[in-house]
């Protein structure tokens, strides 16, 4: 099994879920982060001062997957987060030793 | 002669009535939007106040009260000329400047009121454009033929507060206002329930107290009439509150925060246009109708004609306005505990006039609306791009958040 | 005859009371409980200043002020009946409307400040059937031997503006609803700091400004007796906040926001019986007082008593008003700037009247309190389930979350 | 005599200046600044209000209003001796009571705007020294010159609601303060936006209809010139808001919440001293000349001085409050609405009178002032530790955190 | 090492921390995430309109542990944070290669 | 590839930013989070009465780096999340089997 964590524009969220939903994956956490990469932040404006905001809001996803699923995964994510223009985010994926479902106790691919 | 006690009483409405804008209506909308649109929301609502302000000072209190046709007021006192700092307003006690100012309080918070049908995916210029006209195109005229001696006046029409000049007018025109610029995205199945039921409540908390103002002022003095205007006032609200409450108790089991205001705000524009006409008991009726009919209008507007007035302008306001005002001529009986009919006239004569009054009302805000609109449209455009209305309008229009409560307070 | 002037003044103060409860005291008792109550808190708030408005009506205002027995007033003004338009009330230049309407707002706000003994685990329906029957049961009848002509009225009590009606009663009846209630799960060693302290001191903010119409509003006229009130009500205010700041400051290094605003409300309750009739001199005994013993009460009650009169009504309110209640007669004399004693009544006779006063009052608000805690528990039961509990009441009473500020504003 | 109505509109009016220190200021100035400080502000204004009006009773009242020599009041009135409960204040329809809690309310802002300068980085102790000894030191001493018969007043200086005592005192001892305190750790290019926009937001409609108390109640009765003040203020407060948004919108393309306010809080500070004396045409001037004015003082002080008076007071209220009483004798002319000079001055003359006014006062609070900081710093120290700032004031100071909503609920 | 990511409902969390320190585990990190899984979320009402929330509020723990741990720990967590209704969430474990105490420098166990 | 992921004391965080981007690491996600090890909470007064915060604001950084850079990397941050103080706070290291920028689809050492 696998960690997907991807790091998406906020307002793709929708369609992200979307898509995994196309493809069956049925389960995911969500946690809002703030980052920056090759996009800087932007500046704001008040009172005639500007100001550099340096960490652009993001959401973070983390989904559990089966080792069989993570391609096609990771494809549907960057697929439907893409808008093709710079902060569109990352895709990392970790190894993943167990899994369980707190509520009856399954576990391993059972419990994603 | 000036009488410093009705004056005394005027300043503190005039100051009331603002508060209902500034921030009441202002936190009532912003807490129902989403959270990357609610500073959106608030300058909508302050900018308007202040421009309407200026157009009030420049043409719109002249078109609206200086003497003219019957359709709408001359020039007379553009940018206020011939107001003597010391006058006394023609009819009443009270300064020629506190009764500009009152009215004009009026007439910041009825463009305001449409901000609830456009939110979330309008042109800021358009709001400021098309209030503008609106403000003079719309709202003058109307309130010359009610207040300002116009035909409605001459017929005898009732409308203590507003229930024509204020609710009808931009109920209707929310209505259009919604269907010329197009459903929210995701709208109706994928929009977010309210960022913050929280400041929902407090704005409507804050628009209960200045409805006082808005209602007992509405006496222009500090008489019998302002007091049981305010009595009457509260009555509504507290039942329709209930009503609504209940209602959603029973239908969902669970009375929710943003339910019981919706009630409350139904209750205040419904006995608005009644206010300083009838008693205890027409308010209770009023409070009853108005609770469970804006209740039903909500439901239609949204499941059966699907039509994005966000934040239910229509259904709320323009339902209530124009139920008070058909309803005021039934429950203005003396016998009722009301202050009467005028001599010689039956209920059926009154329940004539006020729907003259409401009808052409309807028909003159539809179509000008309509027509302001395009205007609009052509000359600044309407809605924003879908990028814009995906990631909000704070951001990218206004060029803020609100909220940085993040990363505890490093650099952002 | 109406005096206009007195009038406009008590128009404002109704609006001033009313802010009070909504949204100042709503905002102060939502700030200080956890983040997934804070709707409820607001609810409870909101809802009992509608249903208490729709009773007071009905029978409420009647049973305190219609003639009637020693004990409790008469059904002559149900539903308001025999209240004309015009009709100036009895004893006051104000219009009977207005009377009934400041009255009202008092009506209001004292079952809503019982809201801060019972946060977090009450069950809605309990909250509307025990503050109604309150409202009739403890609260007109004591409204009516203090204020309105009967037997503690006939014996002299001094209560300007509610040290026993509002403060007294509302304060044991909070002792005997938290001990009734049981504790907060949890409490009181995994009890949870506020969770705005910034809305604590909003609310406070708005309560201390619209006290000034709880106590100068009590003048009934806009004379110099509602001067001095305003002024000795703000002192006390400020000195009571800065002693509980100065204590704080001294015992834990810390002045905190949550530990100031206290001590305004301490300072409040604690004049507001004796505004009316005390001078500055008094003003500042009743603040460096209340801010002392009001802070001790809080000690007490927490680490002694171990009840969990969550948000301290008792000891603030209760201790508060009880306080006020017995000072008045030492501090009311010419010589230290006080409207003086009526003839021929010497200070231990006035401190023997409103010893009997507190103590009757206590006793009946307790005893009737815990009657109606039992009849609301068999017909409709007090406590939510420990489920509800620990996954908050905003979503699971009343279906909503008090702040949606994540996930940039997507479906949530 | 008393006049009721006069009383009850200055007792309203009271009700609307404190309104705009508590919660309007205060929620302003806390809106401005980082998340981890917020509750520290809101903590300075309201400690401010508590102290300062203790010691306006104690000697404030008397140093500003008694009969003393022409720089400063006597000691007559210390702890408001000889102040009767009847009594009316002389030259007034109003008691001396209402009069002493109004002007009490202008000594509580007035220190209370100064915060601006030192948030994020002042030690709470030299927050509470300062601002006492520069009631008593500079504000007081200064009001007398201007409305307690002092020498200024006698050379017909026209300041109507305190261009001079209110907004010049404080502009010009924020400007030393934040010299002598020095910048917050990253300023100019690392500080952070204010952390909620909707906040400030809501400050300044507190501060805007409080602001009509604060102009319209310094006609001391509910009058024509009341009702001018209160329409004049109206009016430039709406067209500042304008320029300001307009600037923004066409440099940056970005109209901003936090910007368009800033605007209505330069043109009510600029109208202040105007508000009894001009007309609405004055107030358009006014009004459009300070939106551009303090916009430029902004920019000025921000990145050529390089001086951290963090929310801007100087170049919003200094420069407002200067150039209002600057403007004054040229917009006073009965031809272009106002009220006309005194008889026999001409506009040459009243325009050196306030400029001897604004310069004196300038000198007098700049040099009291930076000697006043030089005592607080020797006594209790002026600036809290880099760790202290770096983890924000409001868990190091007060204990306390703004914000509790995460954890679910859970104990934190 | 392992790093155990558990998803638990929030008003569990008190039983969790307590199950943790019981078996001697002094060291938690916590976020505020949304997700969903089997649990769909559920509808809140607005003035007679019903609003679908698709993302539950949970949180995510992390926590560092000792290879020899892991099982127990995982058992503590999963015993003190069901209900045994849908919602209850997931444990998720993945390989620790390194863990560094900041203020001192130790690294490993010693660090946890 | 690796990925570090780092607590720190909240105000430490404009330091290691620096820190960071000084060894010419450009990419990072930060998370609020709360957490305890043996800082344990403190206490806050109200009303007379002493609340026990048990779970301390941190800030939690997640960095996806090469192989290459793990160690200049961690070094970086501890030295410029370091205060002496108990707080400080931890770094632990996960490896990352895999990386991918969404905008251009780039993954590996590439991506980062
Ligand atoms: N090396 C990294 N480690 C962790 N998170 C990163 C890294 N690089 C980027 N991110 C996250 O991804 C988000 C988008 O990255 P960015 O570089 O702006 O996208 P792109 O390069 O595709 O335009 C950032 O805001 C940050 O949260
Ligand atoms: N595959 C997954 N990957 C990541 N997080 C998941 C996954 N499945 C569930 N979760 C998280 O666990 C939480 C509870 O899951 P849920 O399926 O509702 O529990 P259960 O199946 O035990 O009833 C979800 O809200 C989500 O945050
Ligand atoms: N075993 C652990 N697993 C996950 N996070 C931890 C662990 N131990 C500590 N933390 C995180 O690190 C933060 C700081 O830890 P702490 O032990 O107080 O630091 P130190 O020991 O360096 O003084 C905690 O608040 C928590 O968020």
């Amino acid at each position: 099994m696998k960690l997907i964590i991807a790091v998406i524009q906020p307002f793709r969220l929708d369609a992200v879920r979307e898509a995994l939903t196309g493809i069956g994956i049925n389960g995911l956490t969500v946690t809002e982060v703030r980052g920056y990469g090759r996009q800087r932040g932007h500046t704001e404006i008040y009172r005639g001062a500007e100001y550099a905001i340096n960490y652009v809001p993001k959401l973070k996803l983390e989904i559990g997957v089966d080792d069989s699923r993570v391609a096609e995964a990771t494809d549907a994510i960057a697929k439907a987060a893409r808008t093709g223009k710079i902060g569109d985010g990352k895709i990392f994926v970790l190894d993943l030793l167990s899994a369980v479902r707190i509520r009856t106790g399954e576990d391993g691919s059972e419990a994603l | 002669m000036v009488n410093a006690a009705d004056t005394a009483w005027l300043l503190t409405s005039t100051v009331l009535v603002l508060f209902m804008t500034l921030p009441g209506l202002a936190l009532f909308y912003a807490g129902l939007v989403r959270a990357k649109n609610m500073l959106s929301v608030l300058m909508h609502c302050f900018a308007i106040a202040c421009l309407m302000s200026v157009l009030w000072v420049v043409v719109g209190y002249s078109l609206s009260f200086a003497e003219g046709s019957d359709y709408v007021g001359g020039l007379t006192h553009a940018f206020l000329a011939g107001i003597g700092r010391d006058a006394v307003h023609a009819g009443t006690s009270i300064p020629d400047s506190v009764f500009i100012m009152f009215q004009m309080t009026f007439a910041i918070i009825t463009p305001a009121l449409m901000v609830g049908a456009y939110v979330e995916r309008i042109r800021f210029s358009a709001v400021l454009l098309f209030s503008s006209l609106w403000l003079i195109f719309v709202y003058a005229p109307v309130t010359h033929w009610v207040w300002g001696g116009g035909w409605l006046a001459q017929m005898g029409v009732l409308d203590f507060a507003g229930g024509i000049v204020v609710h009808t007018t931009a109920g209707i025109s929310a209505v259009i206002l919604a269907i010329v610029l197009g459903k929210r995205e995701g709208f109706p199945h994928h929009v977010s329930p309210p960022h913050a039921p929280w400041m929902v409540m407090v704005g409507a908390c804050m628009l209960w107290v200045g409805w006082f103002g808005f209602n007992a002022g509405s006496a222009v003095a500090a008489n019998t009439t302002a007091g049981m205007a305010m009595l009457v006032t509260h009555i509504s609200a507290a039942i329709a509150s209930l009503v609504w409450m209940t209602i959603e108790w029973i239908r969902f089991g669970k009375p929710s925060v943003v339910g019981i205001v919706t009630g409350t705000i139904a209750g205040l524009a419904t006995i608005t246009p009644a206010s300083g006409f009838v008693g205890p008991m027409g308010a209770v009726v009023i409070g009853l109708v108005s609770g469970g009919l804006c209740y039903v209008a909500v439901e239609i507007m949204k499941r059966r004609f699907i039509v994005d007035d966000s934040l239910d302008v229509f259904a709320v306001h323009g339902v209530g306005g124009m139920t008070g005002t058909l309803l005021v001529g039934f429950l203005i009986p003396v016998s009722l505990g009301g202050s009467g009919l005028a001599e010689g006239v039956t209920v059926t004569q009154q329940f004539t006039v006020q729907v003259i009054g409401v009808v052409a009302t309807l028909i003159w805000s539809g179509i000008v609306s309509y027509i302001l609109l395009k205007v609009t449209e052509a000359l600044v455009g309407l809605r924003i791009s879908p990028e814009v209305e995906s990631q909000g309008l704070d951001l990218r229009v206004h060029g803020e958040n609100g909220y940085n409560i993040g990363l505890g307070g490093s650099t952002l």
